[in-house]
């Protein structure tokens, strides 16, 4: 399995890999945003979470679609299959794998593009930390859309479409954590609970599904 | 924070991007040239290498 | 030989990497010299002259951050000239160039960008502003990241080249466009609270250190510019010996094979 | 060990492809399956393998050593039209990744990578990004692969298409040393794989559309 995983990290560093490409797709966007709302820096402050985890949830969706179409392209994927190791427990790793090559830059780079939304430390660090525990639970229900599209002629805006509905909860939970955390009434604590359930949730549905949905994609 | 903190920030983070830079590019360089004594040291050599000067 | 084919030849010899590689040999330690020596004067000026009776120590700031914006822009200047030469003459150096110049200026513009935004906190108060300057800078950084991000998913060098060329020179093109409307954007909505960036004009006392340390960083930029095409090109070279390589690799094989038999 | 087929049929779409095909290979025995295109060889091999849905009938595994292995599929190595290697990743970091990530199969085991190249005739490149070599070398490297984890079983769909006469001889050899190690293997080919005495399944090459349903 950590074959599975060194593999996995070294071709999204590689020259052709989606290591870098989310991290500037999620800048891109959020730098957009003041261009659309004007640069008034209270309301970029207030807006800043929402941007930022809209930004992230973008970003993490994009290059969802290469989990499995690569391995399918070149024929690995029937060797996966074949294989002994559970395929759960495959899927699994590779969403690891594709977590850390995309999901956690994203979070890394979430407070200097805080900087840009002129939040306050609070609110930097509520969004890091909701990023960080959130955007694993993208991935992993991502990975069951990608399975899904796997087949398909221009599966890549499929996935999105099909993954960003599924995902509303995520970013429903991971925002309000983040304006709890900020705004002093509101508790900051239920809101992060219900992420990480999320989270939790989704890593055992969207392996099992992906897995599923790979199998019955084979032809 | 009084503004000297801001000065020496500002020279850290400017050296350290230059190091690194620097580093990046030495470090290249030594990849390299070491591929490159590894393809030699295969026998593998280019063409026109005996015939260029 | 025939007159025209000794031209090419001529024209390719001025291209050729291996006359680069022994060039470039001979001059970068002379330019890593003289760049020390730059930083070494430049770096003494910043700490001797005294600080700005308005910005205080913070002016020192300005010896860091004025020059390395202005490579920002030369260093895309550079890139620019290079994918001309990629288009127009089809020189393989200008390939080499315009693909290591873009990390290169990358790095030069995020410590413009890191320096300004260190200078800001303490004079206005705010890490970031979306002040019309700061912002045409940040947009070119994410040009610089993009460049990158394009070359490093086209695996084929050449082909690469030519797509990056296109659009270094589209950017150049784009750059007075998106200054223009940055800042028609800015005077649209700037809060008239932001303290604007244009200060008193300068005072030969902080000219100097200026001076001298712009073309320390403008000598740094051209050293390792050279020193990071000398390694493109040697990573080019090992391509082609791997290419080669498997070639011979499977035509001996397939000797050994006929021998076998 | 023998592999079982019994009564396999197979449909892709509406159509079924082919229809009671039986056969029983044992330790150390090669079967070519035979037949113009579209006889459906690829579907039955892909179907042995499981890698698509039987229609009716059983692949099975029978003798000793049988229970070492959940299922017929983890017993084999399937050598595709595709190499399933990455153009990205060196030749090694490829085998390497197959090696460890396949693990072997209980009774044997593979082989090194570095001497996996040298049996395919590809020694000394296996440092090369897989993306450098030509056609017929990656092919030869995804041969390789069949030896750096050991499987019993192998089954091969039109392994030698694109292979000139040497690499023929060389995969010929390939095949033969497994079976001797008491392998099995399952090729679908139009050209002589060299192997000796092996046996035969002419698959008839018939379609039936779906009788009932839309008809």
């Amino acid at each position: 399995m950590t074959a599975l995983l060194v593999r996995d990290l070294k071709l999204a560093v590689r020259a052709g890999g989606g290591a870098m490409i989310g991290v500037l797709f999620f800048m891109t966007v959020v730098a957009v945003i003041p261009f659309g709302v004007g640069p008034d820096l209270n309301l970029l402050a207030r807006i800043g979470p929402a941007i930022l985890w809209i930004g992230a949830l973008l970003a993490a969706l994009l290059g969802l679609d290469r989990l499995f179409q690569a391995e399918r392209e070149d024929g690995s994927l029937d060797l996966i299959l074949m294989q002994e190791t559970p395929l759960v427990l495959t899927v699994l790793v590779k969403c690891l794998a594709h977590w850390i090559a995309t999901g956690l830059p994203l979070v890394i780079a979430s407070p200097l593009l805080a900087l840009f939304m002129n939040m306050d430390a609070p609110a930097m660090a509520a969004t890091m930390l909701t990023l960080l525990v959130g955007t694993p639970a993208i991935t992993f229900i991502g990975a069951a859309g990608a399975a899904v599209a796997v087949a398909l002629p221009r599966g890549g805006l499929l996935v999105s479409i099909l993954v960003l509905p599924l995902a509303i909860p995520v970013l429903i939970f991971g925002v309000s954590a983040v304006y709890a955390a900020v705004q002093e009434p509101a508790p900051f604590l239920p809101p992060f609970l219900f992420l990480t359930a999320l989270t939790l949730v989704f890593a055992v549905i969207g392996p099992v599904a992906a897995a599923a949905a790979l199998r019955a994609s084979t032809d | 924070m009084n503004h000297a903190t801001y000065v020496a920030a500002a020279y850290a983070a400017a050296f350290l991007t230059v190091a690194a830079l620097i580093l990046w590019v030495w470090l290249d360089g030594r990849a390299r040239r070491r591929e490159l004594a590894a393809l030699e040291a295969a026998g593998i050599r280019r063409r026109s290498a005996g015939e260029a000067r | 030989m025939s007159e025209q084919s000794l031209a090419i030849r001529k024209f390719s010899d001025l291209a050729n990497p291996t006359r680069f590689l022994a060039l470039s040999a001979i001059v970068w330690p002379w330019m890593a010299a003289a760049t020390a020596l730059f930083f070494a004067i430049g770096l003494y000026l910043c700490f001797s002259t005294v600080g700005d009776y308005q910005q205080g120590e913070t002016v020192r700031i300005m010896y860091i951050h004025v020059p390395a914006a202005w490579l920002s822009m030369m260093c895309y200047s550079v890139m620019a000239l290079s994918a001309l030469g990629t288009l127009v003459w089809r020189h393989p150096l200008a390939d080499v160039s315009a693909k290591m110049a873009a990390p290169i200026g990358a790095c030069f513009t995020f410590i413009a960008l890191i320096t300004g935004s260190l200078w800001g906190k303490p004079m206005w108060g705010t890490w970031w502003v979306w002040d019309a300057r700061l912002t045409s800078v940040f947009v070119l950084f994410l040009m610089y990241l993009g460049l990158i991000a394009l070359n490093r998913a086209v695996d084929d060098p050449t082909r690469a080249a030519r797509v990056s060329a296109i659009l270094i020179l589209v950017g150049f093109v784009n750059i007075p466009i998106i200054k223009f409307s940055v800042d028609w954007w800015n005077t649209l909505h700037q809060p008239a609270s932001v303290i604007r960036l244009d200060g008193p004009t300068i005072d030969p006392e902080f000219l100097r250190p200026l001076v001298v340390m712009a073309i320390a960083f403008t000598l740094l930029f051209f050293t390792l510019h050279i020193l990071a095409m000398r390694n493109e090109i040697l990573r080019r070279r090992v391509a082609t010996l791997r290419r080669l390589a498997a070639r011979a690799a499977g035509h001996g094989a397939a000797a050994r094979e006929e021998t076998l038999r | 060990m023998r592999l079982v087929a019994e009564r396999l049929s197979a449909r892709r779409g509406e159509d079924l492809i082919f229809r009671d095909i039986s056969f029983d290979i044992g330790a150390g025995e090669a079967l070519v399956v035979k037949g113009p295109n579209g006889s459906g060889k690829s579907t039955l091999l892909r179907v042995v393998a499981g890698l698509l849905p039987r229609e009716t009938g059983k692949v099975r595994l029978v003798g000793e050593g049988d229970h070492a292995f959940e299922t017929v599929a983890s017993a084999c190595h399937y050598l595709g039209h595709r190499n399933a290697m990455k153009r990205e990743l060196t030749v090694e970091e490829n085998l390497r990744f197959w090696k460890d990530f396949a693990g072997d199969s209980a009774g044997d085991s593979g082989i090194g990578i570095d001497a996996a190249a040298d049996a395919v005739g590809l020694g000394g490149i296996v440092h090369l990004p897989f993306g450098y070599l030509s056609a017929g070398q990656q092919r030869r490297m995804a041969m390789a692969k069949l030896l750096v984890a050991w499987r019993p079983v192998w089954i091969l769909d039109e392994p030698t298409a694109a292979l000139d006469a040497a690499a023929e001889t060389m995969f010929a050899g390939l095949v033969k040393a497994h079976l001797s190690r008491g392998g099995l293997a399952i090729a679908a080919t139009h050209q002589p794989l060299g192997l000796g005495a092996v046996k035969e399944l002419h698959m008839a090459g018939f379609a039936e559309a779906s009788a009932e349903a839309w008809a």
